[in-house]
Order: C-alpha cells, then structure tokens, then sequence
C-alpha cells in the first residue's frame, strides 16, 4: 500500500540524528518537523534568516515578522537565532546544514534534480532551491514516484531544466526508498505491501535491485 | 549631518524614471511599505527593482506592477503575483531570475566594495549559460558579479537619527544587505530614536549605510501564509 | 547534541602537530585566552596560526612563539612581539602578511562557502607578486582565495550551550568571522547561559557554526596601550 | 616657521565637512580627532570594528574590550555602532568612508604612497594600510616633508615598498599643503614664515608653483 504524504515524512524522519541542522523545503518536507522522534535534537534552518524554528503559532499569536521560506507564521525555538540572508546562504553553501530535504518534479539516475521550472508554463523562480543542491552533503528527495500521468520521476536523464547536478544522495517516495548510486538508483525498502515489482515497473532509470528488500519500518 | 526625513513622500522624492532600486523583505515580511506606497503615488517608471520577490497583486511590489512602473525585475522567485505573469507573457516586463542565495551574495559583494565573486549555484543549469565557470578544489563554480543601486530602500524595526538600524526577527532578511549596497539609502522604521537609545552592540546596520531615515506610520505588515496551530 | 566542553583543556584535546588554527581577537582584545594557555599547556607544535596578530611577548599567541609552537603566522601586522622578530630573522618561523580587510574577507569567504572573491588591496604593490589580477569598472582588483581551518578558536561575551555567541563591543573584530570558517570552532565565553537566555535578535553567531562552547576563567583581558585622559 | 604635529592635524581638521565618516590612522592622523568644529558632526571610524569612536577614557575607566585600531583604550560616542572586521574593511572598500588620514614614509608625485616596510628592518605588516589606500576617495596624507636625514619624502617614485599606487590627493607636512595631481605635486599653502624656495628646495618630486601662495590660516 502507498504510504500518504505523512508517512513519507515519518520515514525521512528516520534519517534525522541528534544534533542535526536540517533545511526543510515546501510540501511534503515541511511535514518531516512532525515526526523529529522525542528527546532528539534537531534544529531547524529556514533560509530567510532563523535557526531553531519551531511550530505553527498558537491563533492570535501569529507574528508577520516571523515566517518561514514559505511565508508562513511560525515560532521559535530556545535557542534560535536570526541572521541575514547572505549569512543564511552562507553557512548552506558552507556545508554547515546536515540535511536538505526538498520535493522534486524529476530526478535522474546520475543524481540531477528538476525542479524549479516547466517550458511553458508560467515561471516562479528557484529560489533558494538551487543553492541548496549546489552546496549541501546531504540531500534526501521526498516526491511522488510517478507524476500525475502516471510516468516515472526517477529517470534515466532528467527532461525538465535542472535545478542541480549530481547532487541527490537519497529518494523516499510513495513506495520506496532509494540511494543515488555513482551506478544509478538502488532499491533500499518498499512500502509496506508494495512489490518489488511495482517499483521496478515504475522506476524508468536503471535500477539495481540487490538481494531481499525490505518493508519499511515505522 | 541631517538624515532625517519627514515621511516617504519626502524620502523618494528624488527617484527618477529609469532608476535602479533594491527593496527589502522577503515575501511581504521586512518590505518598506511606507516607501512603495509613496512611489506608487510619486509614479516614476521604467524602475529596475531587485528584490528577492515581487509581492502580490494588491501589497508590496504588486501594487507598482499594477501602475506598470516596472520595467525589470531581478529576484529569486515571483510565484505569487497574477499581474506580474500577465506582464511577463505579454513582453511588458523583464525578469532576471537568480538563485536566492546568489541574489544574497552578490548584494551583500556589491555593498563590501567586491566586484566579483565564485558561487557554486546553478552550475550544470540554465543558469550557468554564457557566464565564466572555474572550478576549485575539484569542484565547478560560477563567476557572478555584484549588484548596486540608484537606491536602496530598505525597512527596519528601530533606527536612529544617525542611521543605525536594528531589524526584528525575520523582517532583517535582504534588508541588511540592501542598506549596504545603496548609492543612496532609504531606511523605514517602525521607531525612530535619538542617538544613543540603541544598544551599539546590538546595531545591525551601521548608519554610515543610511543616507535618510523616517519613522513610517500605519503598517500594515500583511500575512502571506497565516498557518496556527489550534489552542489547546 | 552536547557542545559543552568542561574547559579549554578539554576543547583542545585534539589540536595536533601541523594543524591549521584560526585564533579570535585584534591586538590582545577579544583572543581566546584559555584556549591559549590550553594549546601551550599542552604543546602541540608545527602550527599554522592565521590570526590578525601575533600577541606580545609574554600574551597571547607570543606564549606559544616562546614555546616554538608555531611554524606559521598569517596576519597583516605582527609588530608588538620581539621573540617574533628573533625567530623570524633565524627563519623558524615563517610569516604570511595579508592586507586586514583581505585577511578578514578571505576567512569570511571560507565561511559562506565562496572559493574566492576578488579585492583591490595591494594592487601594484608587492602582495600582488604571483597573483592573478581583473580589471571591473576600470579598477584592478586582485583574486583573493578563501581561508580555512582545521580549528577556529574564538572569544565571545556571551555564549548559550546550542552555541549561539555575542560578542562585546570590539572584541567582536575577527572572532564571527573564524566562527564561520573553522571545520571546528571552539567557542570561549565569559559567561554561559541556557539557550533562550539570549535574544535570538541579537545573536552575532548562530550555534550552528559552533561545535564546542565552555566559560572561561580568569580571564586578564590585557590593555596594550593604556590611554586615557584627566579625570576633571 | 615649521607646524607642530598638532599644528598639522589642525590643519587638516580644516578639510573636514558636516556629516564626513572619517578613518583616522595612526600618529599625526589621530590628533585630527581634537581640531573637529565645535558643532560639526564627524563620525570617526575606526577599521577594528567601530563607527563613533570618542575620546580617551577618563582614568578608571578605561574597558579591555573598547579599544582603537592603534590598540588604545577608547569611548564610545552617543550613535555608536559594533561591527566585525568584514563589515569593517566592506564599508572601507565600498567608499564609504569619506576621508582617510594617513601617515607616511614617501609619497610619488603620482600618488603612491609607501609606508609599511623598509628593507632591511623587521617588517611588521601593513595592517589596514593597504585596504585603506586601494579603496578611500579622499586621502590625505600627514607627514614631515623630510626624513630625518633630511631628503625629500616627495619624491619623483617611491624608494621604498609600495602600499598602494595613484591614491593619495592631498598631502599636508609641516611646510606645506600640496595637491597631488595628474602633472606632480602643486604647491596649495605654506606654514606661516615658510618660504616657497624652501619648500622647492625640499621637494625632490615635480612640483607646481602658481601665483602667489598664500599662508595657512588657522
């Protein structure tokens, strides 16, 4: 059975350690927060300009000048701090976040990512999404396997124009978890009741599928 | 030395037709809506905004995208403003897209007297077409050259006469990087004081960055994405 | 996440021979007092110290010239310190000298991740010698490379244990920018709080750039020149 | 009659303008400080992190962690602010910085100046001299017009290892005030009793006398 969009945050999350900085995109990332298991330290950078972001605000407490990347109110954390954007950007291109976890439109079995534009339609910009994948170690992909008709996101080139190159590391998706190999992707855990077989159908890059691969754990 | 200025009618009332700005804020949070408003009254055309957004259609930048006072636009990402797509398919405005955090450092080199600078985003993309690449310890990077402004007009939570400024929370985003770029910089502030009322360790923008200041009025400080949590 | 380190001796541990420090502070205001006498305590030799000064004779980094711990000082001045000048005319030890603003943008760079920027210190002079060179708007610049370290050792004022510092008045000088630039940063403090003990708008150093934070003792905070004027 | 240092930085205070950001060097420069205008306000910069720096501090007073680029125990004036020394050498570099008062060892009737190294002696580090010179619009040197052996400090080239090149405008000694121009040195003022033979005399660079110069007025 696919897992919903909740349940592929609470599987990424299983790849937070203590003391981790972590970059939380739009979407289905933004969902990981809620599940950072008790009595682990992770603490949260929003690029425009906080470290330590913490949940929602309460009704009636919502602060405008307190928001995230994606322009919603938010809270701190203890512990937090404010900086400006050129230092936002600074420690990401630095290496200084842990993790990045974003949503893509398509990724190539080399480790490219698309996910900024569609020719054609309207163009809202990259953002910071370019600067994420140029500079971060770690970079997980939370996305849907396939797009909404049906095809495969994980391909053997990517068709849209790319946000980076060579970059991704790992992709949790609807029915699996996968490494970006130097040799293509490899199958790591299915969803649980989802076929190897469905993933392989669904998965149009090479993939490599080693030995007996397991359910996901939650 | 008089900084100081009545109210942002005054503060603008030298930006021409033509002119190249920097606005402050990152979606409508840290934006100079004091001085916005005074420029869509003022009405000079033609303008080069650099800000990492556009607004929307009835706050911030938008509302000078309406007047069609834009001619270009260089920001990061423009998603949420209907108006500005229809200029843009229609060939009224230009856009430079740059990644934000390029957009960030090409400023902030622009205010600290660095003509040019290696980042690494964007390499491998459309980005990266037409411009200089090199790689250093084995991995690529792109040459980009830093930005300056006709003005930078940029807004924060407290200032004083002689230009210092201390923004709150995550209103500071560009506007800090802004202030440093500026041939001429324009500073909004929620509360403006006499000089020695801020804390100077505290300062975010040294006032040697801030050519004229005003205490704005009647913010309005609109939320883009009000997201709450229910009260237990 | 535990970055609490008991003492210095404990946060330097692990400095060994041959290692690449940055050390905080300008002149002997803002420097990493016990870490200093951790390293000379300690003993670790063949050290690169990229630091705007050297210290004097018997403070500072001069207590680690007179142990012979430093096979290399980076600065841009290094005048205050007879033992430097003996060791340096014997040639054990060896001496980068950089222009202070381009000392301070190369480890700045190494921070944010640029691999270099360009600057117009010491165009036509000898620091130019061997160094690639553009011209931008009809000026010249020199190509500078970025700064790191296998260690940054800083001194701030205040500290919580998430790593977050405030620097006071101009013992700030080069110690957020080594923050940002240390593989590992050690952090000194004079006083260490509970993280939400410090405004979260006036952090100078965000904890994610700091790996080990202890409060320091005794610190002597050594005038170099003591000037004043006549009480009246 | 030759200025005094005080007389010299007297002087020179007389080029300063309402509202200048000014970065004093080290000797002669920094008693500028004391000939500000009652009345005018000039806001001292000083390149280790510090707009608004005010006088020495009364005795007793003095604070470790208030110092000046010559590591001297400073005040701070009301309108003060703290930066780091990349903010410090960015507002140097970007012009801001109105004008800039330096010591030096020679200067060419180019403009260049040299005053860090001579070889032969211990070299202690040009410091911010370098930054200073290569980015300020408005320098003004303040020296002795002769060494102590008596040659000419203005000289045809510098002698000695440059700090910077074509960026010194205005040079004031205990003689006289001198215009660096695209043509050589031009003869602006001389001390009260100085004669412009002597002042000829202990120029060895190219130097313009046109009509009649008059005394500095003080």
């Amino acid at each position: 059975m696919s897992l919903t969009k909740e349940q592929i945050a609470q599987r990424i999350a299983k790849e937070l350690k203590d003391g981790y900085y972590v970059n939380l995109g739009i979407g289905i990332p933004t969902l990981v927060a809620n599940y950072i298991p008790k009595g682990m330290n992770v603490v949260l950078q929003s690029e425009n300009g906080l470290l330590g972001m913490g949940p929602f605000p309460y009704e009636g407490e919502e602060d405008a000048d307190l928001i995230n990347a994606g322009k919603q109110t938010i809270t701190t954390v203890p512990g937090s701090a404010f900086f400006d954007s050129a230092m936002s950007f600074g420690m990401i291109r630095a290496g200084k976040v842990d993790l990045t976890v974003l949503g893509a439109m398509e990724v190539s079995e080399q480790g490219d990512i698309a996910n900024w534009k569609i020719p054609g339609k309207m163009v809202k910009g990259m953002g910071g999404a370019m600067d994420l994948v140029a500079s971060a170690k770690n970079i997980i992909v939370a996305m849907m396997h396939t797009n909404p008709k049906g095809e495969s996101k994980l391909l053997p080139a990517c068709t849209l124009p790319l946000t980076g190159t060579k970059c991704i590391k790992k992709i949790v998706t609807e029915i699996a978890v996968l490494d970006v190999t130097g040799n293509g992707f490899k199958l790591l855990e299915r969803a649980p009741g989802v076929s190897v077989e469905e993933i392989v159908s669904k998965t149009a890059g090479k993939l490599t599928v080693e030995g007996e691969i397991p359910e996901m754990q939650f | 030395m008089n900084k100081t200025y009545k109210n942002a009618e005054e503060a603008v009332a030298d930006i021409k037709d033509g002119s190249v700005l920097m606005l402050g804020g990152f979606g409508l949070c840290g934006i100079p809506e004091n001085c916005i408003a005074a420029l869509v009254k003022k009405g000079p055309r033609q303008l080069t905004c650099i800000s990492n957004n556009a607004g929307v259609d009835d706050f911030g930048i938008g509302l000078m995208l309406k007047q069609k006072q834009v001619k270009k636009m260089i920001s990061s990402y423009v998603g949420e403003n209907a108006e500005f797509e229809r200029q843009l398919l229609s060939g009224e405005l230009e856009v430079d897209l740059i990644p934000q955090g390029t957009l960030a450092e090409r400023i902030r080199a622009g205010g600290a007297g660095i003509p040019a600078v290696f980042t690494p985003a964007g390499v491998g993309t459309e980005v990266a077409e037409g411009k200089e690449t090199r790689v250093f310890k084995d991995k690529e990077y792109l040459l980009e050259y830093a930005f300056d402004a006709d003005f930078a007009i940029v807004k924060a939570w407290k200032g004083d006469t002689d230009g210092n400024l201390i923004y709150k929370e995550t209103a500071r985003n560009f506007n800090p990087l802004m202030a440093m770029a500026g041939k001429v910089t324009i500073a909004e502030v929620e509360e403006l004081v006499a000089p020695g009322e801020l804390d100077p360790n505290q300062v975010h923008t040294p006032g040697i960055y801030v050519h004229r200041i005003f205490q704005g009025v009647n913010y309005e400080k609109r939320i883009e994405q009000r997201t709450v949590r229910k009260n237990v």
